[in-house]
């Protein structure tokens, strides 16, 4: 018998989508050993690109030498994402819906929607460089 | 009926309608989808009246950038007159087009049979 | 570019020296990716091999039904180890010196010595079914 | 010279002295010291006077476990008149000793032939 029962890891990549798909995938392991439902795996894979995307992507700004920090922390129940980056942050509540009628053929603007509605909750840090997620195992 | 392949699509026609398939199962990653926007972009170029189908049998993961390349290429093809159509979703991928809606933009077939019927 | 910064893990065995030596391989793979020296590799094998089995001898009495629980967390510059076994635990200040001489010739009681020894702290809970130790990586 | 191998002990004799060298890196852990302790409490009981050399070139670790079982082999060793000789002993290992003051217990030879000379 041997059971983890708990895993935290803390990593830093550069802000290049070649890493970004290396941390997406170590999660994914992660709760993969975990066992967890095939929904979840879908729902944190999906939310794990959305974000680290906007990290790299707004937050970063694709600029390589800067960094994006992923912390995640995983047990049999629930995987608990935070990933900050180096950027001025924004605010949340300024994105428009993307499912309202005068975005819905907008080619941007979808991913912290699909974020919110795939994990159980999605916070923002006070200036929006830091995004925590949790999803549980269902 | 022609086809042509690369790692990430096979394209085939089929009288004057194209078919894609997605062929990786992760194709649809940040790595990859401006690449193979770029490759579909250039068939909706080279066609006078493009008339396109998407085949996402083998697509097991949609993020929104894809849904973005999606909908850029959507608006080529009826800016040019043409037809898009995609077919074979995967019920979880198709839950990513209800939930943003976008089930309500594109044509959307269960068959592949389906899809190219309705452009011929 | 792509950094581990810290990696934390809870897990539980058996008690049993087999899911012993598996736990105490995965904290050496840790440490190893990390980089960390051969002497500190070789205190933080010693070390581990002690105190996993003081837990699973004196603090479960080898009942292979009760659970030791490893805790572990590494970074690049330490690697902090705690082991908590079910048993009643044991007073550390009650244990004679192995090297005076007239224990010199005994079989056993050099463990919490080495630990001590290669560790640069080894601290048990005030009842001693817990012990946390960590080492630096020099 | 006759030559006797399992998977954890390599024994071999010259004259009346029986070399055993340890022959897996992992050799003493917790798992196999009990049967490595035996194999070797097996040899002192069989001899008369035992003269035994034990060559550690390969072991790379040592744990309080086989401490207690070279001590216990060395007290049957010398109850029956015997002597056990170690070498070869790694700079690792040796701290060991040298840390738990066995290094004043048991007599300990750089090479395996100064080993066995001491034994002659
Ligand atoms: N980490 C971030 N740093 C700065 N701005 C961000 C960050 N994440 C999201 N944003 C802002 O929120 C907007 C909406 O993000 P999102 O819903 O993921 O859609 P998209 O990335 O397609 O624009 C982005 O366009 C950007 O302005
Ligand atoms: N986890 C534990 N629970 C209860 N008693 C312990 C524990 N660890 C150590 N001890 C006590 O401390 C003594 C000394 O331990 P140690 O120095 O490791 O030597 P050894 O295990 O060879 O006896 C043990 O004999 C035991 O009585």
């Amino acid at each position: 018998m041997h059971r983890v029962l708990n895993v935290v890891k803390r990593i830093a990549i550069a802000s290049n989508f070649e890493e970004a798909a290396k941390v997406q995938n170590a999660i994914l392991d992660e709760v993969g050993k975990f066992g967890y439902s095939e929904p979840s795996v879908f729902a944190i894979k999906l939310a794990v690109e959305e974000c680290l995307n906007n990290a790299i992507r707004h937050g970063n700004k694709m600029d390589e030498s800067k960094t994006v920090r992923v912390e995640y922390e995983t047990d049999a129940s629930k995987v608990r994402i935070a990933v900050t980056d180096e950027g001025g942050g924004f605010d949340p509540l300024d994105v428009p819906d993307p499912t309202a009628d005068e975005n819905l053929e907008k080619p941007s603007g979808r991913g912290i929607m699909l974020m919110r509605v795939y994990m159980d909750s999605v916070e923002y840090s006070p200036d929006g460089s830091r995004v925590v997620m949790v999803k549980h195992n269902r | 009926m022609t086809r042509e392949k690369n790692s990430r699509l096979t394209i085939s026609t089929e009288g004057d309608v194209t078919l894609v398939e997605l062929a990786e199962r992760r194709i649809l990653d940040e790595v990859s989808i401006s690449e193979i926007g770029d490759s579909l972009n250039a068939l909706v170029v080279q066609s006078p009246k493009p008339r396109l189908v998407l085949d996402f049998s083998k697509v097991a993961h949609m993020s929104s950038s894809a849904l973005g390349m999606l909908i850029t290429l959507h608006k080529r093809t009826r800016e040019k007159g043409g037809e898009l159509r995609l077919c074979c979703i995967q019920p979880a991928i198709y839950e990513v087009f209800v939930i943003t809606r976008l089930n309500e933009i594109f044509s959307i077939h269960q068959t592949r049979p389906q899809a190219m019927d309705s452009l011929k």
